[in-house]
């Protein structure tokens, strides 16, 4: 399975995952998609991490550990996310983006 | 060299007596403050006429001339290495006749005052105010510098605003006090700036200085030129600005006659005798260097002096206030005195006109304050200024009505009265120097013996007014200062000024010129024949005169409108054209900008408010863009 | 304990004393008490000052004392004066005396008032005795801050917007200053030595000239805003019209002086070169203000707007004659300031004094003050003749020895704009005259003046500190002018090594 | 690992402790006696502030992912002080019946995420960086939403943990490219092999967003004044104060120690985007009426403050952002302890409400005075010496007409600052916040912020104290 797969293939992907992310958050209404959306953005980073380390830096980890933590975080973020999206739908019975704008100017 | 130190107390006397009536007048009975003026004024007087004898008689070293001496002097401030500015006392000539002519006429003011302003509301102020005068004005005698003058000469401006506004409840009074303030501040900027260019090209103040043949003032005639005339002669020119600005020379007069609503003793001190004067003295003090480098601002000087006396002459034709005819009469005089000093040359008999201004400038103090002090005892009599409410009054006050009689032949110029000998020598002077201006001056002889008479007559003749309460003759306090006056008036002629008072300190023979002695004496004649056929008795020819003479009449009983443009130049031209626009321009530009930063600002604020607009999306499209645009910048662009 | 710190210490004390007074009373007391300790502490200064000096004592600056405080930036608490701050000194005790006086009956919130009227004097003394930049720029804010407060709190009118405006502009002054300030320390050692906020030593070196071509404009015009330089002045006629009395007093007295002040003392004395190349476009603005003040002042109606332009005027006068960059002009702008900040002190105190009792400043509502008010009319009079320049009052001394220092000038540009400015005397006499005439001469407008009753003592002797003050100076200016000169010599000197042909006078 | 590790992570582990003690105590005591934890919890934090100052030496541990320094040290005591100025001034918030079942998460919450800032600060490595940013940002969320009954302040929970997310997210991609062009993740490491070819640049730019984010630079603020607004004023203060302190040390430092090679690009980065945030800050927070709202601006506007002494690049420029960083935790405590307070006792938030505040509570007025003028750099406050010596640092660079933008926009926060003493001082109204006396807790807490107020300017040791510790670019 060495070099098979040549690295610029994960960059485009990571990169096109990033963007989509990104797309994603900015275009979706629902806050759970947002959600989702940064996810990608999260793997596409982990994607990076461990392409560069398998392809470029074969002899140190500090990519794959890297990504681990990052899904680990990603992990945690998303549970304090879901649990402040649902005290949000407690309050304004909706999880439409657009509704939360109480507080502006 | 004598000690002349003591002169130091002539100007300190009057200066102390202001300071303590000023502070303790209100406290203390005002007849006591008017007493201590007066006793102060004496002192003074008999110091001045010391003074006069030993600088002229006892102490005098015959041969060398008269010399100018510092009788003291201190630094009072220094401005440059070069440019300090002095006070102290010099005596010459000038200086001690114009000693002796403050002196008495303040004197003789201030013992008058006593009865004429008896039972008035401000009598302490008044005498205070006299004091505050003497002191300024004897301080301007005896300058030692052209700046210890331009001190002086603010200061007698400031006394003389007091005084013309003494009575500061009547809005006339305060109005013209105004004017003659601003007037004469107007001509002093004149005078300023004279000074500035003075000191700037010759290093100095000092008149010893400034009037030596050797000095630097000497030098600079060849100076940078300017439209044709050279420095030093401008400065002159602005110089001489200040006094026609004082001595009322056309077409800075306009304050004089308005100057008439302040108390008649004053009129008779500041703006006949003493202070109207400084214009001519200011000339006489730098005499030399106007012959010397600057011929030019000297015309200026003759050709002011001439058409001021004509103009004033005729406008005093026509007046009926007759404190207002005295006002012009004088500013005629005055005209004279600068003529005569216009004229003159410098040195032996050439400067025949400089001895003829200062001995004008000496009668005319007597005559003219007598005039003024007579017509105050009318006025005191009368309640009233207008001569239309006069006549027939020589019964009543036979005192004021002699005196004034004796005034009035004086200023005419019938001998031997004093008024012939000076107007005569000036007339020669005229006739070796110009000659339009000497037939002007002619022609002013004959219009002042009319007018004069015209008053005279008008006064004490003419027709029998009645009077709801009869006149009385003054008190004594007011009509021994009319004798002693009137003493002055006649025998002052006699005086040797020929050899005492002259352009270069040396004496020089003068002799009666007959053959222009007696045309002017027999215009003056005429003009009196003529007063009397017209105002002995009450008859229909002035009232046709003046329809013959038309439209020019009107004009001249208008003072030639004089009044109204100066009215209009400053009412409308500075006030509306130039200082509200100002205002205008100031509250709406200037401090509207500084008022539209801050509205940009705030109003900026508001457009920019849509960027928080609450939703999260739309934070994270800036958030995004902000990064983009600052990759652009910094990876692609840079 | 040095005697300058006590110019500081006296006033902080003071205030921390007025916190725990009970009543308004007690309050004017010890407000009262400590400023006349302070004006006895200026007197001594003076004479301590004229007794060195006389016994030969020729350093630069006198009583100095230097206390290192930020270490690592090099800033000291640096203070010491010549002759030009001890007379600024003495100038601001007297004012700051006769401003407590004058707003004795201060009854609404009184505490307040007089803790931030004595932390403003604070501030100014602060300024006139610091040597360090640093120490000064933070004084020159110190005494700035205040004005808010009180223009805010205890003003009349539109206080809040003219209060808001003031403190703005001046602040915007201070951002061009800090810039200036900042210039002048980087670059305040040519020779890559230890860089200083020291204004002697700063003195002793040369800041390059293309620096000092931006710093200039930074500095002059950061300071100038402080003293009315047209046309960033509008700041001045609001302030002191809505200010109360005491703060007009001590605003138009003194605050404005920091302006002239600074602009010599740094600007100029810091950067000579810089200043005799940009100096005319100044000169041409100071012209302006000059002549464009006086002219405003004839055709307002208010009294504190007349005043505030006439000082607009007069102040212009001062940064005039500092640009005219001759050690005669300089000393007529110190005279200047000294003579317009008592005069005009006193112009607001009456001014306050008369509103007090009519309830009005509106000239044409007022007439015949004089006839119900002898003392005030008299005193408004002195302080008319004063301003307008008349000899034996500070004015004059002040105006000629400005006029005859510029008119040394050996430029005709110089010479002509001085009689431009010049003219300012009759344009000056005309509106306080006008003022005069219609406010105090004539017949008394409005039958409630009637029963108005003339000063009372702490007024009296508020006013009449001032008018001797003037007097003094007017009379016997010599030691005055003196003791500047002195001080002026190393400033002169250190201006002609600049290249600049002057006339000093020792 | 030896005592002196421990030691040397004393912060850390005592921090981590007193959040478990905490734990466990909130656990045994019975609902009756829950209040107490409120002082212990207080008197733990007292007693790790305290600790903090012991003298510290510096180390690395595990293999470069931590390190501390003297610095170091010194920038976590600062945090502390505001963290302990922020519990005294919230007791009575926390004290409230509402809060009373979970007042120990707020502690806990609260503590966490100082751990996590204190990783981040020391950190060695992007990967603890990373840690400790993301352990000190999503606690403040679930803070933000503390009071889960108000629809703000779930609003602002929201908008925090989804706004942070995005930015961490691209800051990280910024990290993997960083990662992907050096080869290590060691701060030395890369440092030593940064230079500025496009990608490289293109990482740090994705880097300087995210961490523009938590320091709430313009164009990446604008989640602050509604997260502000929302959250409960306490946690907004200690997000405006402490956690944007401790980002904008990290970043000093990060910028300092591994971009020095980028000196000229973050230079003129950190130049544009101060100049953004003064303007725009300022303009925002003149409209305020909301206090709250009204100082996150004014914070907002501050942070732009804060880069002109980042861009110096000098030990004098990083010596005056951390003791700006002081004077402005006192400060800006100063103001959310009067706003708090007044908050807890009346519930009033808006600036009309403190009409002629300073006749019922002059106390109160005065420190919001001292509070507003140190804030816009008046002297004789400390303010004033923070200020001075930011432009200062940055002149040294050379950068004058920053300074002059940055004076003119102190000049306008000086306008809305004295809106705040105007409405206290000047404006009249019929019914003014009636006179209360606050608990001594809260007292403490104004009283050290005031103090702080004072001292921190005139006492010059402070200034070079910092001074004395801090580093240029290498």
């Amino acid at each position: 399975m060495t070099g098979t797969i040549p690295l610029q293939y994960f960059l485009i992907i990571s990169t096109l995952m990033f963007f989509t992310g990104i797309y994603g958050f900015l275009t979706r209404r629902n806050l759970i998609t947002m959600l989702m959306s940064i996810e990608l953005i999260l793997n596409s980073v982990n994607i990076n991490f461990v392409a560069f380390n398998r392809f470029l830096y074969p002899d140190n980890l500090h990519g794959h550990f890297f990504s681990l933590i990052v899904i680990a975080v990603a992990a945690a973020e998303a549970a304090v996310a879901i649990a402040i999206i649902i005290n949000i739908y407690r309050n304004f019975r909706s999880i439409d983006v657009d509704k939360v704008d109480e507080m502006k100017f | 060299m004598i000690d002349y130190t003591y002169t130091l107390l002539i100007p300190l006397i009057p200066l102390a007596v202001f300071l303590f009536t000023g502070l303790a007048g209100h406290k203390m009975n005002p007849k006591v403050s008017g007493l201590i003026g007066t006793t102060g004024l004496f002192a003074v007087t008999i110091l001045s006429y010391l003074t006069a004898i030993r600088y002229f008689w006892t102490d005098h070293l015959h041969g060398s001339g008269y010399q100018a001496m510092k009788a003291f002097e201190i630094e009072w401030l220094h401005l440059t290495e070069k440019l300090t500015i002095n006070l102290g006392v010099l005596l010459d000539p000038i200086s001690v006749m114009m000693l002796i002519v403050v002196s008495t006429v303040s004197f003789m003011v201030h013992i008058y005052s006593l009865g004429y302003m008896k039972g008035e509301r401000g009598f302490a102020r008044f005498f205070t105010f006299l004091s505050l005068f003497s002191f300024s004005m004897l301080g301007l005698v005896l300058a030692t510098n052209i700046f210890q003058m331009y001190i002086f000469w603010e200061l007698v401006g400031v006394s003389s605003f007091l005084l013309i506004g003494f009575y500061y409840e009547k809005p006339s009074a305060v109005a013209a006090s105004k004017k003659a303030f601003i007037v004469t501040r107007f001509a002093d900027l004149g005078f300023l700036i004279g000074i500035l260019m003075l000191s700037f090209m010759t290093d100095t103040f000092d008149f010893r200085t400034l009037v030596s043949p050797t000095g630097p003032a000497m030098l600079q005639a060849g100076s940078a030129t300017f439209m044709g005339l050279s420095a030093i002669t401008w400065a002159l020119i602005f110089i001489f600005m200040g006094g026609a600005g004082k001595s009322a020379m056309f077409p800075l007069h306009i304050w004089l006659p308005d100057a008439m609503e302040g108390p008649t003793p004053v009129s008779a001190l500041i703006h006949a005798a003493t202070m109207v004067v400084a214009g001519v003295y200011l000339v006489a003090r730098l005499f030399p260097v106007y012959s010397m480098v600057a011929p030019d601002a000297l015309h200026v000087v003759a050709w002011v002096g001439g058409l001021s006396s004509l103009f004033a002459a005729i406008i005093a034709c026509t007046q009926t206030d007759i404190k207002r005819v005295l006002a012009y009469s004088t500013m005629s005089q005055i005209g004279y005195m600068m003529l005569a000093l216009g004229v003159s040359g410098y040195g032996g008999h050439d400067g025949l006109g400089f001895m003829a201004g200062n001995f004008h400038l000496f009668t005319h103090a007597m005559f003219k304050a007598l005039l003024f002090l007579g017509a105050g005892a009318i006025i005191h009599a009368v309640h009233s200024n207008d001569m239309r409410d006069m006549g027939g009054l020589r019964k009543y006050l036979p005192i004021t009505h002699i005196t004034f009689l004796i005034a009035c032949l004086t200023i005419a110029g019938i001998p031997p009265l004093s008024g012939f000998f000076s107007k005569d020598e000036i007339l020669v002077a005229a006739y070796h120097h110009s000659m339009p201006l000497f037939i002007i001056e002619f022609a002013v002889a004959g219009l002042t013996a009319f007018y004069m008479f015209r008053l005279y007559y008008s006064i004490f003749w003419g027709k029998h007014t009645h009077y709801h309460h009869t006149p009385h003759e003054a008190p004594a306090t007011m009509t021994i200062p009319l004798m002693i006056l009137a003493f002055g008036a006649v025998f002052s002629g006699f005086l040797p000024f020929h050899e005492l008072v002259t352009s270069d300190g040396l004496p020089f023979e003068a002799h009666i010129n007959y053959g222009i002695a007696i045309p002017s004496v027999l215009i003056g004649v005429l003009g009196i024949v003529v007063a009397t056929l017209m105002y002995r008795k009450e008859t229909a020819v002035p009232a046709k005169m003046a329809g013959g003479f038309g439209s020019f009449y009107t004009w001249a009983y208008h003072k030639f409108y004089m009044d109204e443009v100066y009215l209009f130049v400053t009412k409308k031209i500075l006030f509306n054209l130039v200082s509200r626009p100002v205002a205008w321009f100031d509250r709406h530009i200037v401090d509207g900008f500084m008022n539209l930063i801050a509205r940009v600002i705030e109003k900026s604020s508001y457009l920019i408010k849509g960027l928080q607009s609450g939703r999260i999306q739309q934070y994270g499209y800036v958030f995004v863009t902000g990064t983009i645009v600052l990759v652009i910048i910094f990876v692609f662009i840079l | 304990m040095n005697i300058l710190s006590l110019f500081v210490l006296v006033p902080v004390l003071t205030s921390a004393a007025i916190v725990f007074t009970k009543n308004m009373k007690q309050t004017r007391l010890v407000a009262a008490a400590g400023m006349s300790v302070q004006l006895i502490l200026s007197a001594i200064l003076v004479f301590m000052y004229l007794a060195e000096r006389n016994a030969g004592n020729t350093a630069e600056m006198l009583f100095t004392y230097d206390a290192l405080w930020f270490p690592s930036l090099n800033i000291h608490y640096a203070i010491g004066v010549d002759g030009i701050s001890v007379a600024m000194i003495a100038l601001t005790g007297i004012v700051v005396f006769a401003g407590i006086f004058a707003s004795w009956n201060m009854e609404f919130l009184s505490r307040e008032f007089f803790i931030s009227l004595i932390l403003l004097a604070t501030g100014v003394f602060g300024f006139f005795i610091s040597l360090d930049l640093f120490t000064m720029f933070l004084f020159y804010e110190i005494a700035v801050i205040p004005m808010y407060l009180l223009i805010g709190i205890w003003g009349s009118g539109p206080k809040e917007y003219s209060a808001m405006k003031l403190t703005l502009m001046l602040m915007g002054g201070s951002a061009l200053l800090m810039v200036g300030l900042l210039g002048i320390y980087f670059y305040s050692s040519p020779d890559g030595g230890p860089l200083t906020w020291n204004l002697l030593e700063i003195s002793k070196i040369d800041i390059p000239v293309e620096m000092q071509r931006f710093l200039f404009p930074f500095t002059f015009i950061g300071f100038g805003i402080l003293g009315a330089l047209f046309p960033f002045h509008t700041w001045s006629p609001d302030g002191h019209a809505s200010a109360p009395t005491a703060v007009s007093m001590l605003h138009a007295g003194v605050l404005m002086k920091l302006g002239g002040y600074g602009a010599f003392r740094v600007a100029i004395f810091l950067m000579p070169e810089a200043a005799q190349e940009q100096a005319w476009i100044f000169l041409i603005l100071t012209g302006i203000s000059v002549v464009y003040g006086a002219f405003g002042a004839i055709w307002q109606k208010d009294l504190k707007y007349i005043n505030a332009y006439s000082s607009v005027s007069h102040c212009g006068l001062v940064l005039f004659a500092v640009l005219m960059m001759n050690q005669t002009a300089f000393n007529g702008a110190i005279l200047q300031m000294i003579s317009h900040g008592l005069m005009t002190a006193l112009f607001f105190a009456l001014i306050g004094m008369i509103y007090g009792r009519t309830h009005t400043r509106m000239i044409n509502e007022m007439g015949g003050i004089m006839k119900v008010m002898p003392f005030l009319g008299v005193v408004y009079v002195i302080a008319g003749l004063a301003s307008l320049g008349l000899p034996g009052l500070s004015g004059f001394v002040a105006e000629m020895t400005i006029f005859f220092g510029a008119f040394q000038h050996t430029d005709f540009f110089h010479r002509f704009l001085t009689i431009m400015a010049t003219t300012s005397i009759v344009v000056t006499a005309v509106y306080i005259l006008r003022v005069v005439g219609i406010l105090l001469l004539g017949p008394i407008k409005d039958e409630h003046f009637l029963h108005l009753e003339d000063a009372k003592w702490h007024e009296r002797l508020s006013t009449i500190t001032l008018v001797l003050a003037i007097a003094a100076i007017g009379i016997a200016p010599l030691w005055l002018s003196d003791m500047i000169n002195v001080s002026l010599e190393p400033i002169v000197n250190k201006i002609s090594m600049a290249g600049f042909e002057f006339t000093g006078l020792f | 690992m030896t005592v002196n590790d421990f030691l040397l992570m004393r912060h850390e582990l005592m921090l981590v402790a007193i959040a478990l003690i905490l734990l466990i105590t909130d656990l045994m005591v019975k609902p009756a006696h829950k209040s107490a934890i409120v002082p212990f919890a207080i008197a733990l934090f007292a007693v790790q502030t305290i600790v903090g100052f012991l003298p510290a030496d510096e180390g690395v541990l595990f293999g470069g992912m931590f390190k501390t320094t003297p610095l170091i040290s010194l920038m976590k005591n600062v945090l502390n002080i505001g963290v302990l100025i922020i519990l005294l001034q919230s007791w009575p918030w926390v004290n409230k019946p509402e809060n009373r079942e979970k007042m120990s998460e707020y502690f806990i919450l609260l503590f966490s995420t100082l751990i996590g800032m204190y990783f981040m600060i020391s950190s060695g490595d992007f990967l603890m960086f990373y840690l400790g940013l993301e352990t000190a940002t999503i606690p403040i969320a679930a803070l933000a939403a503390y009071t889960h009954h108000q629809t703000k302040s779930a609003e602002a929970g929201v908008k925090l943990i989804l706004s942070s997310a995005l930015s961490s997210g691209i800051l990280l991609f910024g990290l993997s490219l960083i990662y992907g062009s050096t080869g290590s993740i060691y701060f030395d490491q890369v440092a030593a092999v940064y230079s500025n070819a496009p990608m490289q640049v293109l990482a740090f730019l994705f880097f300087i967003s995210g961490m523009a984010f938590k320091i709430s630079l313009v164009p990446f603020h604008l989640w602050t004044a509604d997260v502000y607004e929302g959250a409960p004023v306490n946690v907004t203060s200690y997000l405006s104060v402490v956690s944007k302190g401790a980002a904008s040390f990290i970043l000093v430092l990060v910028l300092y120690k591994v971009f020095f090679q980028l000196f000229d690009i973050w230079q003129n980065v950190l130049y544009v985007i101060s100049v953004l945030t003064m303007f725009v800050g300022n303009l925002f927070a003149l409209r305020q009426q909301n206090m709250k709202r009204f100082l996150a601006f004014s914070s907002i506007a501050q942070a732009g403050f804060i880069l002109l002494g980042m861009m110096a690049g000098s030990q004098m420029g990083m010596t005056s952002v951390i003791y700006f960083i002081l004077v402005y935790i006192f400060s800006n405590l100063g103001a959310f302890g009067v706003v708090a307070a007044i908050e807890a006792s009346t519930g009033k938030i808006l600036m009309s409400d403190y009409n002629g505040l300073y006749r019922t509570n002059p106390k109160l007025s005065l420190l919001m005075m001292l509070a507003m003028f140190s804030l816009a750099g008046i002297p004789p406050v400390a303010g004033f010496f923070g200020k001075f010596f930011l432009f200062t640092s940055a002149a040294s660079a050379g950068l004058y007409w920053l300074v002059f933008i940055a004076v003119l926009n102190a000049t306008i926060s000086l306008y809305y600052y004295l809106m705040v003493v105007k409405a206290m001082f000047i404006n009249k109204t019929d019914t003014p916040i009636a006179p209360f006396r606050s608990d001594s807790m809260t007292r403490l807490g104004l009283i050290l912020s005031g103090l702080g107020i004072f001292v921190v300017g005139f006492w010059s040791q402070v200034y070079e104290f910092i001074n004395s510790l801090s580093v240029g670019l290498f």
